[in-house]
Parts: C-alpha cells; structure tokens; sequence
C-alpha cells in the first residue's frame, strides 16, 4: 500500500512539475505579454501543485527524500509524468491543447480527489481544482479563439488537437498500482471522467468550430517510465544545477 | 503661457497632473518617452532572467523566479497603461522598442551566467531600479505615480529575494560564494551605470527636475545607491570590485572610482554583449505570436458582429 | 609558463569540443544527405582534435585529469572557447557562416603552429591543418553558393555574415597569456593572421556578391569565461550524463 | 515470356543482373520497393541515434556515435544510388518517404530513452540488419549486391562496437548493468519483429527467392539471430525478456516465445511510439533545406551558364 501510494503521489507530482517546466519555457517569448503573465501563472499553480505533492510523496516513502531530490535527482526511467505533459511546447496553439486535454482531465479529478480517504491529497485537492478550474477556462476559451480566429489559427489549432490527441488516452489508464488505490478509496477512479472530459472536449471543439479526432490508439508509457524523445532533453536542462553542483543548498 | 504658469503652479503646489489635465507639449513628450523606456526594460528585463527559468536549482527558486519574471511582465502592462493615457497606444509603443528607435535599460543587455546572477539582478539591478524608483512615487504624473507606488513594493520584495539567495549561496559553500563574488564582479560597473550619465554630462535633467519628474541627479542617486549597498556586500563576504572604493569618514559617502563610461556609450549604442539578442529574442516572439494576435482580434470582431446581429434580430 | 601552456591548449580544445558539439546537433536534419554526412565529417574532425588537445591539456596539467574530465565536469566559467564557436547553429546559412570565419582563421593558424617548439602542438596542427583546409573549402563553396544562388538564400547568407561578424575579432585577440606564450615560440601570433584573414573573407564574400561588414565592435570574453547565454544550455545537455552518473566508465 | 526464361536462367546460374539488362518489370518494381525502403530505414534510422550524439558520456563514444551515424547516411546514399539505377530518381523516393506512402523499418520507431539504448541498436538493430543482408551481398541485382557488400562490412563493424559499449557498462557497475538490461527488455521484441512477419503469413516471399532477391525465410532469419543473440546475451549477464525461451538440446535452436503481432501491425500502421516524431523531423529537415536545395541549384545552372558564355565566346 505504501508503495502504491507513493507511486500515485509521485505520478501526479511528475505531471504537476513536468507541465511547470514546460510553460516556464514560454516566460518572455509568448505571443503577448497577457498570455507571458498568464502562462507563467498557470506555471506557478503547477509548480505549487508539484512541490506539495513531492514533499508528501517523500513522507509517505520515508527515506527523507524532499521535493528538490524528488525531482532533480531522479533519472528518466523513474519519472512517471504522463506523456502528454512533456510534449513540447510547440506554437501557441500546441500548448494550448495540450493545456486543455490536460485541464478538463483534471478538473473532474481534483473534485473527485476532494473525497480520498487520504486527507493530505484531499487538501491538496481543494487547492488544485481551484487552479484547474481557471486552467481550463483559460485554455478553453483560447482552442475558441483561435479555432474560431482566422483560417490560420484555425488549421494550427486543429493540427495541434490532432497531434496531442494519441496522449490524452493515457489520462484514463488504470494499472495494478492505481486500481489497488482506487478499490481503497484513496485514489480517483479515471473511467467515470471519461465521459465528462469527452463532453467538454466535444463542447468546445464544436464551438471552436474544430473537428473531433476520432477514437485511435491512445500512445500510453509514461506511468512505467517509458518516455518520448523529447524529455531527456527537458530533464538535462531541468536538473543541470542538482547534478552539477550536488548536495548544496540554494 | 500663462497656462505654462498656471500649470508650473500646480506642480509646485505638489498637486498631480492627471491625464485630462492640460500639460505642455514637451511634458507629455518627456514622460511618455521616459514611461516607454521603463516598459520596455520590464519586457526586455524579462529575458536574462528567463534564461534561468528552466535551470532554477530548487523547486522554491523556480517558483519565485517565475513569479518574479511574471512581476515584471505585470509592471510593463501598468506601464504602458500609464503611457497610453498620454496618447500613445501599445502597439506604437511595442513598434518603437522593436525597431529599435526606442531604449530600454542597457542592464538588460548583459547576460546571465550563473545562477548567482539571478541573485545579483534581484540584489543590485532591482536595488538600483528602487533607488531611481522610489522619488517616482512622488511623480508630478498621477498615473505614472500610483504605477510606481505599486511597482516599488514589488521590486522592493525582489531586491531582498536577491539578497536572501546570494545569503544562502554565501553561507552553504566556498565554491557558491565565488559564485556570488564572480556575480558582483561583472554586476557591480553595469549597475552603478543604470544612473545614467553623470550630471555633468546629463541632458533633461534640469527641466524635469522643474516639472517634478525627476527629484534627485544621477549622482545623487548614485551615491545613495552606493552607500546602501557596499555595506550589504560586506555583510555578505564580498569585495566590491573597485580598488578605489573607500568610505569618507567625514561626509559618511562611500567614493567610488571612475566609471567606464565608454562601455555605456558602447552598450547603449547597440554593442552591448546581448543587445543582438535581446531584440532578436523580442522580435521573434512578437513575429511567431502575430498570428495568435489576429485571431484574437478576428475572433472579437466575429463575436461582437454577431451579438450586434442577434439584439438587431431581438 | 606550464599554466599558460595548460590555458592556452584547453582553448584550443574547448573551441573544437564546442563547435564539434554544435555540429552533432544537425545530424539527421541537414538539409540534403551529402551535408548529412558531411557536416557529421566536419563536427568528427572537431572532436577529434579536442580529443587530442583535451588529452595534453591534462598531461600539462598533471593532476590526473582526462580528455573526458576536461570536457564534462568543468563549469561554463571555466569553457574558454571563443564567442564563434558557442553561437547556435542558426539556419543552414549561419552554420556556414560560423564555419567559414572560423576555418578561414584556423587554417593559416595550424600552418604556422606547426612551428611551434612545442612538439605536441606542431604534430597536432600538421593533422588538423588538412582538416581545417577541407572546412574552409567547404564552408567557402557553400558561402558561394548560397550568396549568389536565389534571392532568399543570398538574404540569409548576407544576414548570416552580418550576425556573425561582431564575434571574428575574438580570433585575433592577444591577452597576457597569449603575449607569454608567443614570446617564447609555443603559440602562434594572430595578428600577422589578420591580413590573410581578412583577404580570404573578402574573396569569398566577393565571389558570393555578399556585402563584407564593417569593421566594428569586438565581443570577447569567452578566452575568460564569460560566454553568451547559448553557451550554458549547450553544456547542460553536452554534460548531462557525466554529471547524472559521476564517475562510471562507459 | 522467352525472355523472361532466359532471365530466370541467368539468376538460376547465379549470373549478377546489371542495370541495362532486361528484366522483367515485377523484378525491377520489387527490387524498387525493397532497396529504396531499405535507404529510408537507413535515413530514418540515423534519429534516434542521432537523439544522443549531443549527450553522449565520453568524447570517444560521441566520435564513434556520430561516425556511425554518419555511416548510416552514406549507406542511404549508396542504397539511393542502387535504386536509381532502377530509373527512379532520389527525389521521388524521398517524396513517398515523406508524404508516407513508402515505409521504413519499423524498428525506428521505437525511441532511445537512456545511452544503453545506443548499444543496443548497435547490438541487436544492427545485428538483426547483418542477418537479413548478408545473404543481400549475394542478391541478383549486381548493383544492391555490390551495395550490400560494403554496407555489411559497415554493420559488423556497429554491430560490435555497440556490443561492446554494453560490456563495459555492464562491466563499470550494477546501476549500468540494470539500464543494459532495460534496453534489452524493450528492444528485443522489436528486433525480432525485424525480419518481418512469420513465414506463413509472409507476402512476396516465394517470387523473391525464385528471383535470388531473397534467400532465406523470415523465421530462418529470425532464427539465426536468436541463435547467435542469446549467448551474447548471457555472457553480458543480461535475462532475455521471454519466458518461453529455451534451448532445444536436439535441434542446437534457442526456441523463443510468441511475437506480438498485434503490436508489429500496429506499429506499421503508424500508431508505434515514434511514427509521428520521426516523420515530423524528416518532413522538418526537407522543408527547411528547400531554400538551400534551391539555391545549389540556381547556382549550378547560373555557373553552367557563365561557362557556356564563355566558351561561346571564346
């Protein structure tokens, strides 16, 4: 159970910092200085939601790990972030829809988590859907504006909703270590949000005036560690500073 | 002139200038060139220390730094604002900065080596922004004023973030603090430079000490910048990098030596060691996100056409 | 005098470790297959000889240092290869450029190191005086090519050169270790360089219809360490696994 | 019909078919087909090595790595070569590579997450590759014979070097070891689905071997380098990642479990872990070099021009 536990903590800590790095890299390039202060915002929740979660997960695990080495000291067959988080940034439209996949997943599932039997995810929980909620409203109205912008955003922003779609499949994975949670009531049962992520995701395409990829074959390997390309190259640069310089205080 | 006059009055009396106020042609202009300037530097700022975003040590300094980068974006948007209530709107502004006609602060144009550089801008950079700041509070310009009185609060918890991190630096380890010291050594000229020139080599100053834009001279600020920071230095274990650095017992200043000032006519002229780069950073951001900005617009115009048809229809 | 060697054989090396590391980064994405396989030759010919000179750096230095220690477990303000060859690869036109202004130096300056009184060095230069020869051929068709072939490729070259120019006047740079060595008949003189330099860029420049910039401002820093901010995201990914694995051999 | 009994003659004979010699046109679509996905595997395949050749742990291994890859790209020219002395040029190959009507092993489609992934394609990639192309050097088509000669040598020389590299690192340490034993864990099915789809349900098999194109099934391939693999395996210390796997004492065979086919379809449709990626950065490279193709090109035929003037002038 322990292990489990930990094993979930830290899935949803990776996703939480992963995401973080990603939209630090926008910080001073966006397309506007609304959207620099905007995605640097949602970076912020992400790390906040990271470093809250890492801590716990170095409780639950005991071996007096903090965030810090939690996530700078750990290689990339360790780190359990979904796949869609690390995708890279891409253009606008791309880290648009890869917000939105992501937002309107966990919207439903902090609600949900809001009622774990573990009293540490549950508040941590009622902070993130705060966050979420804002998250999804932001990155929604953006797949709007853009799907219904001119025939330019309109092609971007399809094109990013079909490259990102085979990792959104991932979102509702369950594995032993996650049904194990689930049937002890401390972990969100993903299957039930399928329908609810698949309602907005409907619901804001169409407004976007965007078609809905079709059901494929959803990409999955990140939860055991198998990653794309792309995110050995975040991690080197992400944890340069702990590898180079170890065991200091900053 | 008896506008001038009345207006100069007003100005004596301390009284604020608001931007339906009638004002002199050259007041306007001098305040939206020197409002712009200080925009551009917050959008410009944003870029050296973003170049740490994404190798920040800890999960905590990420999170501040992001915050503080974000800070600065927030200051640019107030500034601008305020400029825009004098008649020239953003996207002038932004056009101005891009093709290079318009300044922003040369600080910017150095670059970010270490981490400890982060520190050293927070610590020395945003210190020498407050020293120039704080009399600004005070501006005879409402907006520009109640924009500065916010700013400083924030980039007042800037500089002691700074200080704290080159504390820590300090304080864990020999190899950090020859960080710290390699920071201050390249930080500590640029800085005393962002006074500009020296008063006797200043142009505006008089006139907009008149007009209670300025309140103190560049050396003023200068001296006082000096003063304040040598004996935070010192607390830290830190040399400054100037020999001829020593303290008059009789005035209480600390002297200082001469400062290159052709290294700030170089950098300011565009040769600066990361001008290139900062303008090109700018420029392709602005470039790549165009087609983000003219869907949102082309979007606005869609949703404001069809509501107007549907109360049209009602 | 063995610290002067010592600093002046690491520049030497970290300039061919940087740019044969910048030149890695293209392979699989060059333009056509023949510079596939022929920007691959020329970043070989670079790790090659900071392989050579890493290895007698550390045999100058005598405290039991690598070619491997050398390159991966420095700091970026100990690096002190010159600005040029830190710059990023840019569009195909500023890689060229970037080869160009660098080979057209390195060559004159391999042939007169052979010279040298210091053995090893001289043996070094006589092999990497062939290679620097075919890199400035190379670079210098492709200047020609690209300069005088459609409109849009002469505008990048030009832009290329003109991006690229602020960082040449490194090359020449005489410090005080430099001033020792070439007292004493074990470094090469750039100075007298200058003028061949000068004449092989305006050749070439010529030939390809491009404008030669102005004579202007200098950057230096990099013989002391004080880099562009490319320079510190190279490293982070150059030196990733030594730093994540310290002290295996592989 | 004569003719063509006169062609299967020459081949039964062991006679090379060269490039100007008649043959019949399911011949030359099959050899086509097969060398130019041979060259875009050769293409393709320089990515996910390419991926480490930035981050590479020792100077030595990043020159070995990119002269490998380097190799990987002299191969696709020389296998382009062959093929276009098939009458179709490099131009139209690479466009059905990109717009992917043409495949490329699906091996490639698999990313390189950690550096023993690197020997790993050494080993077993590229010994799988000797496998199947070794009875290539013996082919009836004189130039892809000639082509597979020098490419084998090649290979064999990979083939060892990335075995090695995971010997040392299994020698270095435990942790080593373990990242070796993962990279085998993920790349053995992969390899083994290399040689293609079991005999039974292999299309264009038998014509190929009438036609000395092919020599040996699918599943005796395979069974080659099972049997050649496993003991290299072991004598790394490392576990084959089938349960089923076991020596038959009779047959000397190393008798392996069930393939997942389903995955093999699946990655050949293009929903395998890297499909997407690798397409995206080929299509990338190809689109941002057309100004450069263009130019070599426009420069060619304004010297060729040059030259005629001259000449005419002369």
């Amino acid at each position: 159970m322990k292990d489990q536990l930990f094993a979930y903590v830290l899935r949803l800590a990776d996703d939480a910092a992963i995401l973080g790095q990603r939209l630090g890299e926008w910080c001073g390039h966006a397309p506007t200085l609304e959207e620099d202060i905007g995605l640097a915002n949602i970076g912020l929740d992400y790390i906040g939601q990271a470093r809250a979660l890492y801590t716990y997960a170095g409780e639950i695990e005991g071996k007096g790990r903090d965030e810090d080495q939690l996530c700078f000291l750990r290689h990339e067959r360790e780190f359990s972030n979904c796949l869609l988080v690390e995708q890279p940034n891409g253009d606008f439209a791309e880290t648009i829809a890869r917000e939105f996949f992501f937002a309107a997943f966990m919207l439903p599932f902090w609600t949900r988590l809001k009622a774990s039997r573990d009293e540490t995810l549950a508040a941590i929980a009622a902070k993130a859907e705060k966050e979420a909620a804002y998250h999804l409203r932001h990155s929604a109205e953006w797949v709007i504006r853009l799907g219904d912008g001119t025939g330019e955003s309109h092609e971007r922003m399809q094109d990013a909703v079909e490259a990102l779609w085979i990792y959104t499949g991932e979102l509702f994975e369950v594995d032993d270590t996650l049904a194990t949670l689930i049937a002890d009531g401390i972990a969100v049962d993903p299957e039930p949000i399928r329908t609810e992520w698949r309602e907005t995701v409907a619901r804001v395409l169409s407004e976007a005036t965007l078609a809905i990829p079709e059901e494929g074959y959803a990409q999955t390997g990140g939860r055991s560690g198998i990653h794309t390309e792309h995110f050995g190259h975040l991690l080197s640069e992400m944890q340069y500073m702990q590898r180079a310089y170890p065991g200091l205080k900053w | 002139a008896e506008r001038e006059a009345a207006f100069q009055g007003r100005i004596d009396a301390e009284e604020k200038i608001e931007p339906n106020d009638w004002m002199p042609e050259a007041y306007r202009k001098t305040l939206v060139r020197q409002i712009s300037q200080h925009a551009h530097s917050e959008i410009v700022g944003m870029l050296p220390e973003g170049n740490w975003i994404t190798r920040a040590p800890t999960l905590k300094r990420k999170a501040a730094l992001l915050a503080k980068v974000q800070d600065e974006g927030g200051h640019g948007l107030y500034l601008y604002s305020a400029a825009e209530t004098l008649g020239v709107s953003r996207e002038e502004l932004t056009e101005q900065l891009l093709s290079g006609k318009a300044k922003y602060s040369s600080i910017f144009n150095y670059p970010t080596l270490t981490w400890a550089d982060i520190g050293a801008i927070g610590w020395l950079v945003d210190g020498a922004a407050i020293m120039n700041q704080i009399p600004l509070c005070r501006c005879s310009f409402g907006p520009y004023s109640r924009a500065m009185i916010r700013i400083c609060k924030e980039e007042s918890f800037h500089q002691r973030q700074g200080y704290e991190l080159l504390l820590t630096m300090c304080r864990s380890s020999e190899e950090q603090k020859a960080m710290v010291q390699d920071a201050l050594n390249r930080w500590w000229w640029p800085s005393l430079m962002m006074f500009g020139p020296s008063d006797k080599d200043s142009l505006h100053s008089a006139q907009s000490m008149a007009w209670k834009i300025k309140r103190f001279t560049n050396d003023e600020l200068r001296q006082k910048f000096v003063d304040a920071t040598v004996p935070q230095a010192h607390f830290l274990g830190l040399t400054i990098p100037d020999e001829d650095l020593k303290l008059n017992e009789e005035t209480g200043h600390w002297e200082y030596g001469e400062i290159d000032w052709s290294e700030f006519a170089r950098v300011l002229k565009g040769d600066g060691p990361c001008n290139r780069q900062r303008m090109k950073a700018r420029r392709k951001a602005h470039a790549e996100g165009g087609w983000v900005r003219e869907a949102a617009l082309a979007y606005a115009e869609k949703r404001a056409a069809r509501r107007a048809a549907k109360s049209a229809a009602a």
